[in-house]
């Protein structure tokens, strides 16, 4: 309960009274907030998680109508639990961090209480117990997100992106919303209980949506994830991922890396018992993850701003955690997720650091040499970068090995597909991370003396949760493997994730173990990246340049993200505006008032004036139109009747 | 309490609550003296009325007995004894809640005249406490001539509004709502007299236990739908709203959207539905068709709109077109889902009105392009119409998702392709109205007359600030307004499904076919 | 009656109503007014005529009397006092005259359709409410005067009223009183007082009156 | 001989002849302004005559049955009488006002309403003759009162000689009807008339006769005269014109109707049915494009008539309960609209173009509130009396099967509302012309009444509807 | 009776079509005269006469052939109601002739629309 509601008070408090009550007591008020619901988060999960006394708080009614019912309830099972904990605590060291990061900032205790409501939000939607309350946090994170991406409401390029996040969001959304209905209209309910106990029976359950005839549960599922699309900016809905990072960092690092983005993970966890009897869908959940993982890293190789590169990499590894999912090893997924929030955080919050370093600079091309002036941030940043490139024993070498051998290990064709996929976005992921840190911390400074002369390391506020998220780095996927995906796993979910025996990638892997060439892949091919972004970025400087020349096409292709924002830009906003036109002034100036009310009006006037001009003033045309008439109605009777 | 109960239930409040306004109005009438004098006199005593007016409606809504269908509070009184039409009030479950956003939205627009209406400001009350006495008693009639006569009673005082104290092209807007809506409600009249020369009464209750033949049932539905269409109003007959919306004056587009427009969906439940069950089940289907069309045609309209009132509009039209499929879906979801909406539509759009009014009144311009930045200094203004833009939107947690949302839940049951495509509407309107915030209130502080524009002051947020609880409440609560409609909707659904299930031939609905292809 | 006489009476017939027939005609294309209006009276005596034969002589005396003698005569007084100079025929009337008389002739078609078949109501010669007497017992003109006066009398006080209304509304109308017209005042003159009229000036030499 | 007729049932219409005479003397011996004298003397007898018509007789036929009082004789002509009363008052005010103050004015207002009570009465085409000539006689000449005025004239001479046609028209088709039927009583042409196949003379003669009276109504296509006339007419007596004789007019189409040519419902009422749907609609159609708002009142007066007739078609108890009703309301609301225009004076000057109104509800707020309500009355829009009297028509239609007509009338009153609206638009939203003199006492008066009467008469109808069922029931019962 | 004879009589024998019909065809001129004139109104009223006269054609003989008196009665007020109504006609052309200075009915259109 704590965990939850407390942030909502600090957000309120410090969103309403912020000015009042100035910005030093709202950054107390919101890191207390949070930083207890951590402490609570913490207990609740050892007390679920650990002790195993997984429960469901009924609060009151949200809806009822007929036999629809959602509750306001919390639920805490393992699941939620982990990410409840997750949540608070990345969660309260960003709002420390954002405290020192906003500090020239204004308008801080609105960005203070924004980051709290999101948390608010996040905590709503993983404790939910209703696919309805869900859907709360679920938009109420976007919401937020929405809200932080524009937080620098001057900047046109912000707003740009607030909407672009939001509605391409909303397009998921749309596909969820309608999977909520499919399960209403399945299960006759919208609590999650229910729900997973009547899975089973309708697994062969086919009906017909939107005229396509085909098996329930699939169509249900693949609507389901066409939202965890939106949210967790996969393959085709990703596009506003990059565009987000024109938020502030601590917004970057807090909703577009740790937490926010992973809900949809979240989500295809959370409706595992579903997704296991919808064997089509996950197919599809493995396809998309694995292909956005790959192309994802593709673009993460040629960017410049120093967070889209991150960003572009947030969206490969969430690319990871859905192909997790897509081979059944959910766990692995929301291992996976665990660790990726921490290190994920790590980096962007050290992104941060460089940018507040560099005096507002994201262009890495134009940093370089600082390595020896920001000694802590670098060392973050590389032990970040160690996680991510799944370096052994830092966070994301278990998590991520676990994901690849699981991908390997489900011996389905999508599986190998994504494990391909995945072993070759390893060795990008590994490129482009090394890339990163070379040009910016090594080399030559290519900063203008000015930028180079205030390169100075960030305050303690910012470097402690800095410090502290590396700690979570390096040991979150040692301490959580055993729990996650070991042996003990059975024992930690205790249901909260439910996987058909026959799909239980992740059981596989410890039954069989893969050979070693499987094993140890990953970690060649990102040594691999390694080296060869050290050649390139180190030995070779001029290499990148003359490769972008050799390869035009290519470069460009990446550079421009795969034309995805062109392409939607000529395919739906160009065509939404020109229908809105056309219907504006072609259907509704054009065609319904010209020919209804103004045409029946001018009509009618135009008539009017001909009947006045009947009215001609002369006697015997009135004569005329009399004896007319009386002629008309006597030739009705003589002929007319008579004949 | 039991002694105030039994006080109340003989009270005749419900015309108390109706006339009331008229007792103001009198007052108003009464006044004489300077201009000025007269002009402040009349904005108190409207003011006092209305608010008056509202707190004895939330009695009605005090002592309304929750888990009956049967009418309440209800009042019998001769008329037309020729004709067996009297005067009879009463309300139930679905229209008891439209009283309350009538009396609850009309203080408000007297608050927002307040400083913005300078010319005939006594003749200006009037016309408003006149129009709430036709709005409160068109949802109280229990016989369909007196509902009929509140019905077009509407239009005078509206059309007034409209032409008197309205901008741009008021009178050509004054005329196109008044002869659009005209034109319909004489169908429905047609149909009215129909009905009465088949059962020899108007009584409403009579009306629904009466039965009638299936083709007359198709021509009364039409007739009928004539009326309540253009009232929604549904595509293609909403070329009235814009304009009129438009060049109303702040409080007419508040009411107009807010309460008029709420007249059609309510007609539908209150006479398609339960007295001619056999042509709306076949008439569904173009309904359907109707509002689809309504739904995403006005919505990409919206999206080009460069006048604020009119891209409001234009989303007014496209959110009514989710009432009426959820009003034809015919289930407990999507029927509760369309009162919903139309209530939270009735306050978020009045709110997203009056939130025009508060720039207009400082700019003079709706234009959109004219505007921007406004959040740098008017924070209280962007956090209000955040707000309601976020609720227009449909978010979780406001008022707005709640009755898309049963709508949509309801519908997909019915016919998933139509709650498919109504969904996309969701989305278009988070374009539009997103872009509509951005350019308003977003972006740098670029022109001088922009900037020199103060914040909400205490009267503005005196009208927007319960709105704005009204609109949580709502989304996070929505129970207190879901238990009262309960009974009465499953009332209907039970007597709507039983009609049709007694019926001698079974008659396929339009265009069966299409629809089979579609489910 | 006897063949002969039913062929002079047919021959008669058609002698006064083709001559009544022309004279209409005349009345209407006429262009000099008083023509017309001397038209007119020659088509009022033929008609009279026709009266006669229907054995209503009472009327057809009326007719001559009224007709000629007071109406046709008060057309031709205004047409003189008004000076109404012979018209000339201006565009446009050629243009009409082709539809004007399609209408008005295809009227008198279907009214002489309508008259060749005419039929009566069966019991109309029971409904009659004034039977006419045998004219060898009583006139034609005893016998209209026997109802008039006693079961019509009604009628006939109203056509007095309307006779009177048009008295009063021509005098309403017409009447004029010209400042300029002399007119002799009886009361004037017998009221007029020496006193009134008659100042006696004092003139002094030289200068006359100013 | 026969013993003298029973008097009793006719002494209103004895009295006021014999008073018109009486009054008649007194103007001409009295010489100068014996006008306002006259005027409310006249009023006074029209008082008395509706006070001596409702105590009278309650049902009797008299004078070798040309003459016949009932229920629905006596409540036509107390509607009349009150119409007549009314724009007297109107005159009386103008007439002081202009300087043109002629006791023959009221007089001939005196004989042209005994003349409508005579037609009402009669119970013979010889009597409905009479009647209609006494009464036309008087408008004709009322028409062209205003002698010195071109328009008035030319109005007189329009009237006249539309009317004379159409009198002879109406005189055509009598003789047919008599040459039928060999009567004209009209029980007798009842009874003529139901029995027997109906030859296509007597239906000729009946279309003669429709002809001849919805020309006194102005029925399209016989209105040509309506708006001309209307505009040339001084506007009083304009007034006059659209509710004494309108009203008798249409009472005594009922009558004839639904009495002597009652057998032949059948054929009437397409012909009716076809003058009804075209006068509704040309009458709002045209009134759209008029300037002088006294033409747009004709053209109203039209459309009001077809919707009148409406309740004429049906041609049972409900349908003359209908069209009483109406014609009740709509006395009410034409004078009332023509007391306000008998105000529009600018300076003294009187004026008449709509433009005129500009304005009008910010220098004359209370003439302005009270012609708005007397046209949301006109146009049908609840909650004004005019609603219910369309409804109650309406209703009648429905039952009784038309139920096209009925559409057809309310799509009309819909193009119609829209130039009742325009004259609101022009008081309400126009900017403010030249501002009006304050309406005289008598006119304030008259349209305050009025337009208060549109809103009581919607709220308690109950009390003249019965009247005018049981005028109805009368009428049915013979 | 042969069939020639039949002719003869139905020509010879007058019947009440016979004057009906020549009441019809004054009342036709009559019309004619209403609405072809484009002469003067004195020349309108005389058409109306003739209206009025075919009228009584029309009613006398009726008269004649039902045996009865009413309608020659009828003819009588008849007569008496057109003098009446002549004299009115005429008395409103003179005042508008005095305005005018003219009673050409070309001229008589200051009313119209």
């Amino acid at each position: 309960m704590a965990a939850v509601f407390l942030p909502l008070l600090g957000a309120f408090i410090a969103g309403f009274f912020g000015r009042l009550i100035g910005d030093r007591a709202s950054h107390i008020v919101t890191c207390l907030g949070v930083g207890l619901a951590a402490l609570a988060a913490i207990f609740t999960f050892y007390d679920v998680a650990i002790a195993g006394h997984s429960e469901v708080v009924n609060l009151t009614t949200f809806l009822s109508s007929g036999t629809f019912e959602a509750q306001w309830a919390l639920r805490f099972d393992t699941l939620s639990a982990v990410m409840v904990m997750t949540v608070t605590t990345v969660s309260t060291l960003i709002h420390i961090y954002a405290v020192g990061y906003m500090s020239h900032d204004d308008g801080q205790p609105r960005f203070m209480a924004y980051l709290s409501l999101f948390t608010f939000a996040m905590l709503m939607l993983v404790t939910a117990d209703n696919l309805v309350q869900l859907f709360f946090g679920w938009e109420g994170v976007g919401l937020v997100s929405y809200l932080l991406i524009g937080f620098w409401f001057k900047k046109p390029s912000a707003n740009a992106a607030a909407i672009k996040a939001f509605i391409v969001n909303r397009i998921g959304d749309f596909g969820f919303l309608l999977g909520i209905f499919a399960v209403f209209f399945l299960f006759d309910a919208a609590s999650f209980d229910v729900i997973f106990g009547a899975a089973e029976g309708k697994a062969d359950t086919e009906v017909t949506f939107f005229g396509i005839h085909g098996h329930a549960l699939t169509i249900t599922c693949i609507l389901l994830f066409i939202g965890a699309m939106g949210k967790s900016a996969q393959l085709f809905l990703h596009t506003w991922l990059p565009d987000a990072m024109e938020g502030p960092t601590p917004v970057s690092a807090l909703i577009h890396a740790a937490t926010m983005v992973t809900a949809g993970v979240f989500l295809v966890a959370r409706m595992s018992p579903l997704f296991e009897y919808a064997p089509t869908a996950l197919t599809v959940v493995t396809v998309i993850g694995a292909s956005t993982a790959f192309f994802a890293a593709t673009i993460g190789c040629v960017q410049n701003d120093i967070k889209r590169i991150i960003a572009y990499s947030t969206c490969s590894q969430l690319g990871y955690m859905f192909f997790a999912c897509g081979v059944s090893a959910y766990q692995a997924g929301i291992f996976h997720l665990m660790t990726h929030a921490w290190f994920k955080a790590l980096l962007f919050l050290s992104a941060g650091s460089v940018i507040h370093a560099m005096s507002a600079e994201q262009d890495i091309r134009k940093m370089g040499g600082i390595w020896r002036l920001i000694p802590v941030t670098f060392t973050v940043m590389m032990i970040g970068n160690l996680a991510l490139t799944g370096i052994p024993f830092f966070a994301g070498y278990f998590s991520k090995d676990m994901v690849l051998e699981a991908a390997h290990a489900a011996g389905t064709g999508a599986g190998n597909y994504a494990f391909a996929l995945g072993i070759t976005a390893a060795f990008l992921t590994s490129f482009y991370s090394w890339r990163l840190t070379f040009l910016t911390f090594f080399g030559a400074p290519r900063a203008n003396h000015h930028t180079m002369e205030h390169v100075h390391e960030s305050p303690l506020v910012m470097t402690i949760p800095l410090g502290l998220l590396a700690l979570g780095a390096i040991f979150a996927g040692f301490l959580g493997y055993d729990l996650f995906v070991g042996e003990g796993r059975a024992e930690f979910w205790r249901g909260a994730i439910a996987v058909l025996e026959s799909h239980d990638a992740i059981a596989r892997v410890h039954e069989h173990h893969p050979a070693i060439l499987i094993k140890y892949l990953p970690l060649i091919v990102s040594l691999g990246g390694l080296g060869l972004a050290y050649l390139m970025y180190i030995k070779r400087p001029d290499l990148p340049g003359r490769l972008a020349a050799a390869f035009p096409g290519v470069y460009q292709f990446l550079l421009n993200k795969w034309y995805f924002d062109e392409l939607y830009d000529f395919l739906f906003v160009k065509n939404a505006f020109r229908l809105g036109s056309l219907f504006w002034k072609g259907g509704d100036t054009g065609i319904i008032d010209r020919f209804g009310p103004d045409g029946l009006s001018a009509a009618t006037g135009v008539f009017a004036r001909r009947l006045g001009a009947v009215q001609s003033g002369f006697l015997y045309h009135y004569a005329f139109a009399m004896i007319v008439g009386l002629a008309a109605i006597v030739s009705w009777f003589v002929f007319g009747r008579a004949g | 309490m039991t002694a105030l109960s039994n006080f109340i239930t003989h009270l005749p409040i419900l015309t108390i609550v109706t006339f009331l306004p008229l007792v103001g109005a009198a007052f108003i009438l009464m006044t004489r003296g300077e201009a000025q004098v007269v002009a402040r006199q009349s904005r108190y005593v409207a003011l006092w009325t209305t608010l008056l007016t509202f707190l004895l409606s939330l009695v009605i809504w005090v002592e309304f007995e929750n888990g009956t269908a049967n009418f309440q509070f209800e009042e019998r009184l001769n008329w037309l004894p020729q004709y067996r039409i009297s005067y009879h009030m009463g309300v139930d479950g679905i229209s008891m809640l439209f009283v309350i956003l009538s009396t609850f939205l009309m203080p408000l627009c007297i608050l927002a005249s307040w400083d913005s209406i300078r010319k005939m400001v006594r003749e200006y009350m009037i016309a408003f406490l006149v129009l709430e006495t036709m709005m409160v008693g068109m949802f109280c009639a229990m016989d369909m001539v007196l509902f009929y006569v509140f019905f077009e009673g509407v239009l005078i005082p509206m059309f007034l509004i409209i032409g008197v104290w309205g901008g741009g092209r008021r009178v050509y807007s004054a005329f196109k709502f008044f002869l659009y809506t005209l034109t319909g409600s004489v169908l429905l009249l047609v149909a009215l007299l129909a009905m009465y020369f088949q059962v020899g009464s108007t009584d409403i209750p009579e009306l629904i236990t009466a039965k009638f033949s299936r083709d007359m049932q198709l021509w009364l539905w039409l007739g009928m739908f004539a009326s309540f269409a253009v009232k929604v109003p549904m595509w293609p007959v909403h070329t009235w709203l814009p304009d009129a919306h438009v060049d109303a004056p702040t409080a007419g587009s508040v009411i107009l959207a807010g309460v008029l427009l709420k007249m059609g969906g309510y007609g539908f439940l209150r006479f398609s539905l339960p007295m001619l069950p056999e042509a709306s089940e076949y008439f569904t289907p173009l309904v359907f068709g109707l509002s689809l069309v309504a739904v995403i045609y006005t919505s990409l309209v919206a999206l080009v709109q460069t006048d604020m009132k009119k891209l409001i509009a234009y989303s007014s039209v496209a959110h009514m077109g989710f009432v009426t499929i959820g009003i034809f879906a015919l289930n407990q979801q999507a029927v509760e889902g369309a009162i919903f909406q139309m209530l939270s539509h009735g306050v978020v759009s009045a709110a997203l009105f009056l939130c025009v009014g508060v720039v207009y009144d400082r700019l003079h311009t709706r234009d959109i392009d004219r505007y921007g930045g406004l959040v740098n200094n008017m924070p209280r203004y962007a956090f209000a119409f955040m707000v309601f833009m976020l609720a227009s939107v449909g978010l979780p947690g406001t008022a707005g998702f709640v009755g898309e949302f049963l709508v949509l839940t309801g519908t997909f049951q019915i016919n998933s392709s139509v709650a498919l495509l109504a969904a996309s509407g969701v989305v278009l309107g988070a374009t539009y109205m997103l872009y509509l915030y951005r350019r308003v209130v977003y972006g740098e502080l670029t022109k001088d007359d922009v900037r020199a524009m103060v914040d909400l002051e205490p009267r503005e947020i005196a009208v927007l600030a319960p709105i704005i609880v009204v609109v949580m409440w709502m989304g996070i609560y929505p129970m207190s307004f879901l238990d009262v409609m309960d009974a009465s909707v499953a009332h209907l659904l039970r007597n709507y499904h039983d009609a049709l299930a007694t019926r001698a031939v079974e008659i396929a609905p339009l265009g069966t076919s299409l629809l089979a292809w579609l489910r | 009656m006897g063949a002969g006489s039913m062929i002079v009476a047919s021959l008669a017939f058609y002698l006064f109503s083709i001559m009544a027939v022309v004279g209409a005609l005349n009345v209407i294309f006429q262009r000099n007014p008083v023509h017309s209006v001397l038209w007119l009276i020659f088509t009022f005596f033929n008609a009279a005529a026709l009266f006669v034969l229907l054995g209503a002589e009472f009327v057809a005396m009326i007719l001559v009397v009224v007709y000629v003698g007071a109406v046709a005569v008060l057309f031709l007084f205004v047409v003189m006092m008004l000076d109404i100079n012979v018209v000339v025929l201006r565009e446009g009337f050629l243009k009409y005259l082709p539809i004007g008389a399609l209408t008005g002739i295809i009227l008198l078609v279907e009214l002489a359709v309508v008259y060749g078949g005419w039929t009566m109501a069966p019991q109309a010669k029971a409904l009659r409410v004034v039977p006419t007497p045998d004219p060898g017992q009583v006139t034609n003109t005893e016998a209209l005067g026997r109802v008039m006066y006693t079961d019509y009398a009604y009628l006939f006080q109203v056509s007095g009223l309307i006779l009177l209304v048009a008295m009063i509304g021509a005098i309403v109308l017409t009447l004029r009183r010209r400042p300029g017209v002399r007119k002799q005042k009886i009361s004037d003159q017998v009221h007029r007082d020496s006193k009134d009229t008659v100042t006696l000036v004092q003139v002094q030499s030289g200068k006359g009156l100013s | 001989m026969t013993a003298l007729p029973a008097f009793a049932p006719a002494y209103p219409e004895i009295f006021m002849a014999l008073a018109a005479l009486g009054l008649l003397m007194l103007g001409v011996f009295r010489k100068n302004d014996s006008m306002t004298l006259v005027t409310w003397l006249s009023i006074l007898v029209m008082a008395v005559t509706a006070v001596l018509a409702i105590q009278g007789t309650d049902s009797a036929v008299t004078f070798n049955k040309l003459f016949v009082v009932n229920g629905f004789t006596v409540f036509a002509k107390v509607l009349t009488l009150l119409g007549a009363g009314l724009t007297l008052l109107l005159i009386n005010a103008w007439a002081e006002g202009e300087k043109f103050a002629r006791f023959e004015l009221p007089l001939l207002v005196l004989f042209s309403v005994l003349g409508m009570m005579l037609m009402i009465s009669a119970n013979d085409l010889i009597a409905l003759y009479l009647g209609v000539e006494l009464q036309s006689l008087s408008l004709y000449v009322l028409a062209a009162f205003h002698r010195d005025n071109q328009r008035a004239t030319e109005a007189g001479v329009k009237y006249f000689v539309l009317g004379a046609l159409a009198s002879g028209l109406l005189l055509y088709g009598s003789s047919l009807v008599y040459g039928f039927a060999g009567t004209t009583t009209f029980e007798g042409l009842a009874m003529a008339v139901k029995s027997g196949p109906n030859s296509i003379g007597v239906t000729i003669g009946i279309v003669f006769v429709i002809t001849g009276l919805a020309f006194k109504v102005s029925a399209v296509p016989f209105h040509m005269w309506t708006p001309d006339v209307y505009e040339g007419a001084p506007t009083p007596i304009t007034a006059f014109f659209s509710v004494a004789p309108k009203i008798a007019g249409l009472c005594l189409f009922l009558r004839v109707l639904v009495g002597p040519f009652a057998g032949m419902i059948e054929q009437w009422q397409q012909v009716i049915i076809a003058i009804a749907v075209l006068s509704m609609t040309w009458g709002a159609i045209a009134a759209i494009a008029q300037k002088s708002i006294k033409r747009l009142m004709a053209y109203s007066s039209i459309g009001h008539v077809g919707y009148a007739l409406i309740g004429l078609v049906v041609g049972n108890e409900e349908g003359a309960r209908g069209l009483l009703f109406y014609l009740l309301v709509y006395l009410f609301m034409s004078v009332g609209t023509f007391a306000v225009i008998m105000s529009m004076r600018v300076k003294g000057k009187y004026v008449e173009e709509i433009g005129d109104l500009a304005g009008l509800s910010r220098n004359n707020p209370g003439m302005a509130m009270a012609l708005a309500v007397l046209m949301f009355s006109m146009a049908g829009i609840p909650p004004m009396a005019g609603f219910l009297g369309k409804f109650y028509i309406f209703v009648a239609a429905v039952n009784a099967g038309f139920v096209a007509l009925a559409v057809v009338g309310l799509l009309a009153s819909v193009v119609g509302a829209f130039y009742y609206l325009r004259l609101i638009k022009i008081m309400y939203f126009d900017e403010p012309a030249a501002a009006m003199d304050p309406p005289g006492l008598t006119t304030g008066i008259i349209m305050a009444v009025s337009s208060a009467l549109m809103l009581v008469f919607f709220i308690v109808p109950a009390p003249l509807v019965s009247r005018a069922e049981a005028a109805a029931r009368a009428l049915f019962l013979g | 009776m042969t069939e020639q004879a039949a002719v003869a009589s139905g020509f010879l024998a007058i019947g009440l079509s016979h004057y009906l019909t020549v009441g019809a065809i004054l009342f036709t001129l009559g019309i004619f005269g209403i609405f072809l004139n484009r002469k003067n109104l004195i020349v309108i009223m005389m058409s109306i006469e003739l209206m009025l006269l075919s009228v009584s054609v029309n009613l006398v003989a009726f008269s004649s052939f039902l045996g009865d008196l009413v309608g020659q009665l009828f003819t009588m007020l008849l007569l008496t109601v057109a003098a009446a109504e002549a004299a009115i006609g005429l008395a409103i052309v003179v005042v508008f002739y005095r305005n005018r200075r003219s009673i050409e009915v070309e001229d008589i259109n200051q009313l119209k629309g």
